[in-house]
């Protein structure tokens, strides 16, 4: 048999609450699933769209994108804009037939380190369960496929 | 190594692999990578076919190829130097790279400066800013056969004294008493111990009055000072068809697909990068 | 008089009196159907002037074409309600300044056009009014609902035979009015996001940026739609963010001049349900 | 007496040729949009239309093809070449225009360097071309001195019967014998009269144009701003254009692995000449529609002996404002030289 398959995931974190979370999580010794790439950024405000897509581009099978608690953005507003984007990116995401499954978001602060490390197990757990993304890889290995005509 | 994945062909859009054995900053942002070939074949063909003028596209692996001229001399062939200022997102990557890092070569193409034709002639060059590089090749060319030419003036200017590019060689020039050079700096950009001339480049040639007899110009520079420079001359007495400048263009191909270094019905990267000033006055201005 | 003559008077009234120094409007095209955008700087060219039901394309692009306003004179345009609203929207945003603009407004129903009353953008806030409260009921497209139906595979599968026939011409940028950008996403290199090679991969991910860009901005003129070679439907996807933004923001792009732009707003209690 | 196939041996044919290892290609339809694809049995071609949207070009230069791969590895560089498919080939249908599309570009991708990417596939490609019964109103072949029945490029010529059922063959180049000598047994002789071409009115006189177009005093004339006001700078004329030949290289992928890729590039797009410094020596849609004119009536012609335009109509066509080569050469040949 082969190896169980193992998702690769990138989360998007901004770094005054879901990365100090990771933080938290990690001093308080809490084990989380090793699938999981942090990138971080200042603010969800900004997380672009466009980091999703390239996440995807680059063979993720998943994509987290966690901020501040509404109210708690350290820029004051930052995370409110984040909120609407998403809202919108979600839906067009749906609708171009990416599963939401894939691709989640989440507000987690620097105190929930307990949290940072359940949401990083849920999802790498509920990805594991759905299995690589295959749709989307097919698309990146005909880029790598000689010219067929 | 190099190896077809599908059957034996011949791919013209293949470059040859270099290694950086020597770097160093001409100016701000302006960087000069002397490479060598990695395969003898490679290098081979550059021996047979590289002549003073012609240009080769550089690239990094992952973010494409940009092109500039050979700096160094057809008697110079054992290496290829290139300077280039740093701008986009080929050059950056070039910039970055350090001595032993493996980068791309893509040529020589194009034509080249007929310097057999210029022998027994006294040589003016002009160039300003970043465009001495190509201007280089040539006068290296020259200085490394040097009895065969006249006199040899070179007229070079940058907007500041930092921008000047290859100063230990412009020292060198300058030692000898085989060359006359002519160093300018822009109002405002000279330092408080700068002992050359400040102005603009075709200004200051006019007052060194090269005398057009006998005598081949070779100019490059930035379109505005080509333009300026040429009208200069033109007052000096010089014949279009004495007068040699050398056309960078953006290009993808350098072999004449690709399109886009057309000035008019010319594919520089074919025809050119080196005309007479005859053949620039015939081409559409407005497509420089 | 015809509708087609009125305006023509009213052209060459307001290039001979001087109140505008350009109108662009409609000329006749290549074939019966086909319209072509006219530039009228004098009153004699307004003869060529054109207005029925086939006078479509939304031309507010025009307006922002480098220089145009520049010298501060006014232009007057032709357009319809969604091209109202795209000068709005283009206000909005800073692209424009809307006093500039006169507006000959009209609107087509069937083979049926209608003179809309009234100078400048701001003259037609209660039809505007009234479109949004339509809206719902117009943004409505049983292709967005059947695809709705499908799974995400089936609905990934279906836009990537779509996609993979774009050919990367950027007809569909270039004929937006909203697609303003000096510098597109997809012409920066450094780092590159979005690959410009146009196999479908690259060819997913354009759409779908180009798409997120206009979400709540495109005012279903149908502009891309047209103008894409390879007949991707465009419309579906723009049309799916519309409803989208109506229905979570209460938003329709182009209500007037100082509207905030969707994405450049929030309310503290926008809904979030879907943030775990 | 001529040889004679009929079109309900067409698929015979195409099996024929499907085992005989060739890839058959012909026009196809589906729902809106038409292009030359692949087929399997004869009943998927649309011979019908009058042409199909994108042209044969992409057939013989992808809009994106991968050329090499590399692998950075410490000190050294692997480059991986991709070649062209190897694939023999045979269209069947092709409209003579797009036909002749491929012969005026096989100069450009041969003058000293050869693109095999291009000749490759050139070699190994049978085009069957039908002459044209039907036209539309952006057909304009007559005006670019070719014609609906024109053989350039063509390796086999077929003309559509009077009674509809079948084609004459002419076959112009051994690459075609040979084809056809595949399905000699399926070709009957015959007497049939060949339907009459379709007649393509001239809409402008070229060498008018022509002489317009070479006169360095027109290069900076205000019709060039004119005629373009309303240019969009999208690509699509030059991308369905069957002699558009600009090209772009991509690399995809990151600094340690990757792949180089040849993409379709467009001198309507401003990017296209700018140069790193800022300047653009085309930096108006009026300079960069003076290049595409120019460069397909003048500079081409001057260097390949041949203009850049076969008259397919295509960039008038799909032009999202109603713009293209007929109504600029019209407005041309109405101008003094």
């Amino acid at each position: 048999m082969s190896e169980p398959f193992e998702p690769k995931i990138i989360a998007f974190v901004c770094t005054y609450c879901t990365y100090a979370g990771a933080d938290l999580a990690g001093t308080s010794r809490l084990k989380y699933a090793p699938n999981v790439r942090i990138i971080r950024l200042p603010c969800t405000g900004r997380i672009s769209p466009m980091f999703i897509l390239k996440a995807l581009q680059k063979g993720a099978d998943g994509v987290l994108v966690s901020g501040c608690h509404p109210g708690d953005c350290h820029f004051t507003h930052g995370n409110y804009h984040a909120r609407r984007r998403w809202t919108v990116f979600r839906a067009l995401l749906e609708f171009t037939g990416i599963p939401l499954d894939r691709v989640k978001f989440s507000w987690i602060s620097a105190a929930e380190g307990a949290k940072f490390a359940e949401f990083m197990n849920s999802v790498t757990e509920d990805i594991r369960k759905l299995g690589p993304f295959d749709q989307y890889k097919e698309l990146i290995k005909e880029t790598e496929a000689p010219a067929t005509l | 190594m190099t190896e077809n994945i599908q059957g034996a062909h011949q791919n013209i859009y293949k470059p040859a692999i270099m290694k950086i054995v020597d770097r160093h900053d001409e100016a701000p942002g302006v960087r000069t990578l002397k490479l060598e070939f990695q395969n003898p074949a490679d290098h081979e063909h550059f021996k047979q076919t590289f002549r003073t003028g012609m240009f080769g596209l550089y690239g990094v692996y992952g973010e494409g190829e940009s092109t500039f001229c050979v700096a160094s001399p057809e008697t110079r062939k054992d290496y290829i130097e290139c300077t280039f200022r740093q701008s986009g997102r080929v050059t950056s990557a070039l910039a970055s790279a350090d001595i032993g890092d493996l980068v791309t070569y893509r040529g020589p193409y194009g034509n080249r400066f007929p310097i057999e034709n210029f022998y027994g002639k006294n040589l003016i060059f002009v160039s300003g800013g970043i465009a001495l590089p190509p201007t280089r090749s040539v006068i290296w060319s020259c200085l490394d056969q040097r009895e065969k030419f006249g006199k040899i003036t070179i007229v070079y200017g940058a907007r500041t004294v930092a921008d000047l590019v290859y100063k230990h060689e412009l020292e060198e020039w300058e030692k000898r008493d085989d060359v006359d050079l002519v160093l300018t700096v822009d109002p405002g950009g000279e330092s408080p111990d700068w002992k050359h001339r400040i102005g603009f480049v075709p200004t200051v040639l006019e007052l060194a009055a090269p005398s057009p007899d006998n005598c081949i110009a070779v100019i490059c520079g930035p379109p505005i000072m080509i333009k300026f420079t040429l009208i200069s001359l033109k007052k000096l007495g010089f014949e279009e068809a004495n007068v040699y400048t050398t056309l960078e263009n953006r290009m993808k191909c350098g072999v004449g697909k690709c399109g886009r270094c057309n000035v008019g019905s010319i594919y520089v990267c074919k025809e050119g990068p080196v005309f007479t000033a005859a053949e620039v006055s015939r081409m559409p201005a407005a497509d420089l | 008089m015809t509708i087609q003559e009125q305006y023509k008077t009213r052209v060459r009234e307001l290039l001979s009196s001087g109140t505008v120094k350009m109108v662009i409007g409609y000329k006749a095209g290549t074939t019966a159907d086909r319209r072509r955008p006219l530039f009228i700087r004098t009153p004699e060219e307004a003869d060529q002037l054109l207005l029925d039901s086939a006078c479509i394309a939304n031309l507010s692009g025009y307006l922002i074409a480098e220089g145009l306003l520049s010298d501060e004179k006014r232009v007057g345009i032709f357009l319809k309600p969604d091209g109202i609203r795209t000068i709005n929207i283009l206000a909005a945003e800073a692209q424009l300044n809307i006093e500039q603009i006169i507006v000959l407004g009209f609107d087509i129903t069937g083979q049926e056009v209608t003179a809309l009353q009234g100078e400048t953008a701001g003259d037609f806030s209660a039809l505007i009014e009234s479109i949004k409260e339509g809206a719902p009921e117009a943004l409505k497209n049983p292709l967005i609902d059947q695809l709705e139906q499908l799974n995400p595979k089936e609905r990934f599968a279906y836009w990537q035979a779509e996609f993979s026939r774009c050919i990367k011409c950027y007809a569909c940028r270039q004929a937006c009015p909203m697609c303003y950008c000096r510098r597109c996403i997809v012409d920066c290199n450094q780092p590159q996001w979005v690959n410009t090679s146009s196999h479908t991969l690259g060819n997913f991910e354009w759409n779908i940026v180009r798409a997120f860009h206009l979400s709540g901005r495109c005012v279903g003129c149908g502009n891309c739609d047209r103008a894409c070679p390879v007949n991707i439907p465009l419309r579906l996807i723009n049309a799916r963010m519309a409803q989208e933004v109506l229905g979570s923001f209460d938003h329709l792009a182009g209500m007037s001049d100082t509207q905030e732009p969707v994405l450049a707003s929030f309310k503290k209690d926008d809904s979030e349900t879907f943030i775990l | 007496m001529t040889r004679i196939l009929l079109s309900d041996k067409l698929d015979n044919c195409v099996a024929r040729w499907r085992k005989a290892g060739l890839t058959v290609i012909g026009p196809v339809k589906k729902e809106t949009f038409s292009s030359y694809a692949v087929v399997e049995k004869a009943a998927e071609f649309d011979l019908g239309l009058v042409l199909p949207d994108r042209s044969i070009k992409g057939l013989f230069f992808p809009q994106t093809e991968p050329m090499l791969e590399y692998t950075i590895k410490k000190q050294a560089i692997d480059t991986k070449d991709f070649a062209p498919p190897s694939d023999k080939r045979i269209i069947f249908g092709a409209r003579p225009c797009d036909a002749s599309g491929l012969a005026i570009d096989d100069p450009l991708f041969g003058w000293d360097y050869k693109d095999e990417y291009w000749f490759q596939r050139r070699n190994e490609t049978v085009i069957v071309s039908i002459a044209c019964t039907r036209a539309d109103d952006f057909c304009m072949c007559t005006s670019l001195k070719l014609a609906p029945d024109s053989t350039k490029g063509s390796d086999v010529l077929l003309r559509p019967l009077q009674n509809n059922k079948g084609w004459l063959v002419q076959e112009l180049t051994d690459r075609g014998r040979e084809a056809f000598s595949q399905i000699a047994d399926l070709l009957q002789e015959g007497s049939e009269p060949a339907a009459p071409t379709v007649v393509v009115a001239e809409k402008f006189n070229l060498d008018a144009c022509v002489a317009w177009l070479q006169n360095p005093a027109n290069f900076d004339s205000s019709f060039w701003k004119e005629i373009s006001m309303r240019c969009i700078g999208c690509a699509s004329c030059t991308f369905l254009c069957p002699t558009c030949h600009c090209f772009d290289f991509q690399d995809e992928g990151d600094t340690y692995s990757g792949i180089r890729r040849k993409n379709w590039d467009s001198c309507s797009f401003a990017l296209f000449t700018m140069h790193t410094s800022g300047h653009n020596p085309r930096a108006t849609q009026s300079a960069r529609w003076r290049q595409r004119i120019m460069h397909k009536f003048n500079y081409f012609p001057g260097k390949f002996s041949v203009n850049s335009c076969s008259g397919c109509g295509r960039c008038s066509r799909q032009c999202p404002v109603d713009m293209g080569i007929t109504e600029t050469l019209q407005a041309i040949s109405t101008l003094k030289p």
